[in-house]
């Protein structure tokens, strides 16, 4: 199974992404810049956290129209694994992959800390190693990560299971329902605002991230 | 050329934090005779005519970038033209 | 457009007076470097190059004291940072940088372009920042517009450094109302190299390009250098157009396309060197200066945002985000294609010439023509007066004050409350500390330590500086300066390698601040011999007054450790109940300047103890052998606060207690001797721990329960950990909250 | 109560990398006929008349707050009065 790890102008947790799946988890895995436009030969594709051409106009804006959203909407049409991670997340919204959008944190500052997580569903390809109603940790470091969306486009979410994660002890940027992360209906992308390749490591304090790229490689062996 | 000023907010429904904060502070500046405040962006636009109606630029331009229809809206005014 | 000048006008109307070039200066230039009258543009040229921003004058020879090689050092100070050999083919680039003028006038935007400028200084070196610290100090909080200030500066350093990507791992933050006019906001950047790609700012060769990358000029930020080198007076408004806006997405993109240059086509390239302080001029000239060449510039090839700049301006501008290439001829097209994959601007505006001339072409027009060295190296230094500060003399003469606790519980409960002392997690968790996925340990220990990719070394970074000791004795509170930078980089069980500094002063004219200033830098480097930490890089900041009244002399102190196995990194906290828990290091009577001084009495007196360097780096050295060993589970130096403060949050971070019995007095809990370190040895180590610091450790007790049960010489109390630090994690966001 | 729109921008002189890249993004979505884009904040002030002139809060509560006038300016316009 190979990854693309996707570089916007500004992303900039690629390699954070990129060691996460080629050091810890030894996948097979290429950073393909957002100037081109193929994804052959890719099986999953990974949007990075960062500040994608400084989320200056809004998070995410306007990374959308780079070339190589079409072959990333054409993977997402495919059934193939599409994941988005804090600006990866809002990128994926605003290309219309994943529903909402992320407004400013409540607090209007940006936070960096590890928060508690409720696994709401671990019947998708990339939480399956996780149980259901499972509490994990993971960091997040955002300054728009409050989820929003109109009441009717939040009842389908949530009756359709989309959400995946959610804020458990405190919720810390006003997220509604205290989601942290969703799939699309199809559950084959999935967007969340915290860092689970930043807690894959035990010299860096954290591993509870590491099962969602597990879940990944599982689901493609199952598949092979 | 033509100025346009295109002004972006949160819809209705959506909850704006920094007018909340804005008017905290204001209050705590002792003004308080100001009800409140909704904080918005605006984008003054210059743009060339010629190729097509200055509207219709400034209504693409919105959709397709400026403004994300899931929790804004938008409107604008032509400032000047020379 | 405004006509410039004649030289003949110049002459007479001296407008070079206001830009901070004296009329001896000047006349000098004229007489005996140029044979002439300097143009309108040139002597905006020498007024920015021969400030003390740009060229040191004043400080010039106090900085020659400071020890700037040692085995490790492969560049000091001169170039855009230093540069610390730690093995493997491997180094570390590091520097540091004042922003406070701008800060004071613009938080936001003054704190962003710092850090966006100290990072340049180190990815010209062609490093990759890997990690940024800032040292601040601020008015108290009980002002409305130092809280405004202080939220400003913090989301302006985040704002910049979270957008580029580099974590913010450590830094300080202390609060005291001289700084309330003219607060210090220094920044720090460290970065690793491939030794084989180091680069430097250098141009040579007849015929090579001169290359600007990165964003357009602007009239941004036009005197800048000499902004910085003035005081500050409420009156002139007029200089705040030197206001500049930084651009993070920009610098992304410059950092990744620098350094696809230098670690991929080094071969193409000369030197390279960012565009700081005085723009253009001072890093063209700087870099033909290094290669003894000539370079001629034609300025309307310079990428412009904005129409009919003069030359003056073009120069003078201090738009951020840009970088000065010399590139070997014939490879210009290669690195433009570089530049073009990222969107950004690289244009040839200049060559290297024969001879020595800096030459400048505007409109056709040869607007400026001189000799490089007069802009670089023929700057008259300033012989400055100095006289020691009336206060020492004064407070030598009086009693030492004495230190007198009723309360020990209450006094233990308002230490931890001082906002200097307090948490300062509401701020630095608005820093994205853990992107690339490197931090083993983010703000809020003694030193933050990021991991080298591909070994299993580590480096740890902190900034330190207590400008109340400087202030009471100059000379020993630089010595204590460097020692408490050494104490943190000990405590995480890292090696010290070497410093950066910031000097931030009052002005320099003033005989007792200039004292100030050289008997500090002589402790500085006297401490950075002993503790063979030689000085790699560093930066000036000098008037740093406002109406008249100085800051206290700040100077931060930034080093960098190696960590040799990061199985032996040592953390702040208890890890474990039932350690033993020793003292390492004297207490003494410490307690001018100490935070218990401010608490009690509401000012800082009194005369400093010296101290013994020499002592303390050899037991410093066998603590680090112990870490080094794996026989240490914990340790935190003493600094503010004393023993106490180290006590509590060391308990804080598993909220693990402690159960300690001590001959000090509830006063020397909270003195503030140097050199000290509280530590936690897991008791299968204490027996050789003790043997190995023989002298220079006490025992203290145990680590264990949910309370800290100490007992004194004079008092004794059992506070429950929770308490203790609910008190200290809030009460800097309860300050902030305050309404006046 | 009276509505006030108080807008507010960076001065001239001063660099707006937003608006900048913004004008990129137009750009590559093929609209070359827009020259240039300015970002600008605005902020609806709802304040109750009587105490003082509604003029004298806007300018109270744009230099306190809203405004840093190192490197903005503003100006304002009374929306509606009810
Ligand atoms: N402005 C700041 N930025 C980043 N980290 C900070 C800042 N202020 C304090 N810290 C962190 O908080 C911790 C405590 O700071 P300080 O009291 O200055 O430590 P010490 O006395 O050990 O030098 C340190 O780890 C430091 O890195
Ligand atoms: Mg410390």
């Amino acid at each position: 199974m190979k990854f693309a790890v996707i570089q916007f102008p500004g992303s900039n947790c690629d390699i954070d992404l990129y060691e996460a799946l080629h050091t810890v988890c030894g996948a097979d895995v290429a950073y393909v810049p957002s100037k081109e436009s193929s994804l052959d030969g890719f099986d999953a594709v990974m949007l990075p956290g960062g500040f994608s051409y400084g989320d200056y106009l809004r998070a995410g804006a306007i990374a959308r129209f780079t070339n190589i959203m079409p072959a990333i909407v054409d993977m997402a049409n495919a059934g193939k694994p599409v994941f988005g991670t804090c600006n990866g997340f809002q990128i994926l919204t605003e290309a219309g992959l994943l529903p909402g959008a992320l407004k400013r944190n409540d607090s209007l500052k940006f936070v960096c800390k590890t928060v508690e997580l409720e696994v709401e569903n671990n019947n998708t390809i990339f939480t399956s190693e996780y149980q259901k109603g499972e509490k994990i940790n993971l960091p997040i470091a955002h300054a728009d990560g409050s989820f929003y969306a109109d009441p009717e486009t939040l009842k389908q979410i949530e009756d359709n299971g989309q959400v995946v994660f959610r804020y458990s002890k405190e919720n810390p940027n006003g997220s509604l329902n205290n989601i942290a992360g969703i799939t699309n209906e199809r559950g084959n992308v999935l967007g969340m605002m915290p860092h689970p390749e930043r807690a894959v490591e035990a010299l860096l304090g954290n591993t509870d991230g590491l099962r969602l790229f597990k879940s990944i490689l599982d689901h493609a062996e199952v598949k092979a | 050329m033509t100025t346009v000023r295109i002004y972006v907010t949160y819809k209705q429904s959506v909850f704006d934090p920094q007018g909340e904060a804005i008017t905290n502070s204001i209050h705590s500046l002792g003004h308080s005779e100001v009800k409140g405040v909704k904080v918005g962006k605006f984008f003054d636009v210059t743009i060339e005519e010629g190729t097509k109606p200055v509207e219709e630029t400034v209504k693409e331009i919105s959709e397709e970038l400026l403004v994300n229809f899931n929790m804004e809206t938008y409107s604008y005014k032509v400032l000047e033209e020379k | 457009m405004m006509q410039e000048m004649t030289p003949e006008e110049i002459k007479e109307k001296k407008p070079y007076l206001d830009w901070s070039l004296s009329e001896e200066e000047y006349n000098y230039i004229s007489e005996k470097l140029l044979h002439r009258l300097p143009n309108y543009t040139e002597t905006g040229l020498f007024s920015a190059m021969w400030s003390e921003h740009c060229s040191y004058k004043k400080s010039k020879p106090v900085l020659r004291l400071f020890p700037t090689k040692g085995p490790r050092i492969l560049q000091g100070p001169g170039e855009g940072a230093g540069v610390v050999d730690i093995g493997d083919g491997q180094a570390v680039v590091f520097k540091a940088e004042s922003h406070n003028h701008p800060t004071a006038v613009e938080p936001y935007q003054g704190a962003a372009t710092g850090v966006g400028g100290i990072l340049r200084d180190v990815f010209s070196m062609g490093a990759r920042p890997v990690a940024t610290l800032d040292s601040l100090h601020f008015g108290e909080l009980d002002d409305a517009h130092t809280r405004w200030l202080l939220n400003e500066t913090v989301a302006g350093i985040g704002g910049y450094g979270n957008c580029m990507g580099i974590p913010t791992v450590g830094g300080e933050l202390t609060f005291d109302d001289i700084y309330k006019g003219n607060p210090v906001m220094n920044a720090m950047s460290v970065g690793l190299l491939d030794v084989k790609d180091m680069q430097k700012g250098l141009a040579q060769g007849e015929g090579n390009a001169v290359m600007y990358v990165g964003a357009k000029t602007g009239r941004d930020g036009i005197h800048g250098a000499t902004f910085a080198s003035h005081s500050f007076d409420s009156e002139h408004e007029s200089q705040r157009s030197a206001v500049q806006v930084g651009d993070p997405f920009m610098e992304k993109l410059l950092l990744e396309a620098c350094l696809e240059l230098t670690q991929k086509h080094a071969d193409w390239l000369v030197g390279i060197q960012d565009m700081g302080a005085a723009g253009i001029v001072s890093s063209s000239s700087e870099m033909a200066s290094e290669g003894k060449s000539g370079m001629e510039l034609n300025l309307d090839l310079v990428p412009q945002r904005e129409p009919g700049m003069s030359a003056y301006e073009i120069m003078l501008s201090e738009s951020q985000e840009r970088m000065l290439l010399c590139v070997k001829a014939g490879h210009e097209e290669d690195v433009k294609k570089i530049f073009d994959f990222y969107d950004l601007d690289a244009v040839v505006i200049g060559h290297i010439t024969a001879g020595h001339n800096y030459v400048l072409r505007h409109h056709g027009e040869v607007v400026c023509d001189i000799p490089v060295s007069s802009l670089t190296e023929d700057v008259l230094e300033e012989p400055s007066e100095e006289k020691q500060p009336q206060h020492m003399l004064d407070d030598a003469a009086k009693p030492a004050w004495e230190p007198e606790i009723k309360d020990l519980a209450d006094t233990y409960k308002k230490m931890l409350a001082q906002p200097t002392v307090a948490s300062k997690e509401m701020f630095t968790q608005t820093y994205d500390s853990m992107v690339r996925t490197s931090t083993v340990v983010g703000p809020g220990e003694d030193s933050g330590v990021l991991r080298i990719r591909g070994t299993h070394k580590g480096i740890a970074m902190t900034t330190d500086g207590n400008g109340r000791f400087i202030y009471l004795d100059p000379e020993i509170g630089g010595k204590r300066a460097v020692v408490e930078a050494a104490d943190n980089i000990i405590a995480s069980g890292a090696e010290p390698l070497a410093i950066t500094d910031c000097l931030n002063y009052g002005n320099p004219n003033e005989p007792e601040v200039f004292w100030e200033l050289h008997h500090s830098v002589m402790g500085i480097a006297k401490a950075c011999e002993v503790l063979e930490t030689p000085v790699v890089s560093g930066n000036v900041s000098l008037y740093n007054e406002t109406d008249d009244k100085s800051i206290y002399p700040t100077p931060m102190i930034g080093m960098v450790g190696l960590v040799k196995n990061l199985d032996h990194l040592v953390r702040d906290s208890f890890q474990e109940a039932d350690d033993d828990l020793y003292l390492v290091g004297q207490t003494g009577a410490d307690y001018a300047g100490s935070e218990l001084q401010k608490m009690l009495v509401g000012e800082i007196t009194g005369s400093l103890n010296d101290l013994d360097l020499d002592h303390i780096h050899d037991y410093q050295m066998r603590l680090l052998a112990e870490m080094e060993a794996g026989h240490v589970a914990s340790a935190h130096d003493l600094s503010e606060g004393g023993l106490a403060v180290s006590l509590a949050e060391s308990s804080f971070g598993h909220e693990i207690g402690a159960d300690i019995k001590s001959d000090l007095t509830s006063a020397e809990f909270f003195s503030e001797t140097p050199g000290r370190f509280l530590v936690s040895v897991p008791s299968e180590f204490s027996a050789e721990f003790a043997e190995k610091l023989g002298q220079d450790a006490i025992k203290l007790g145990q680590t264990g329960g949910d309370s800290l049960k100490v007992a004194l010489k004079d008092q004794a109390v059992d506070l429950p950990v929770a308490e203790l630090k609910q008190i200290w994690e809030e009460a800097l966001p309860c300050l902030m909250k305050s309404k006046d």
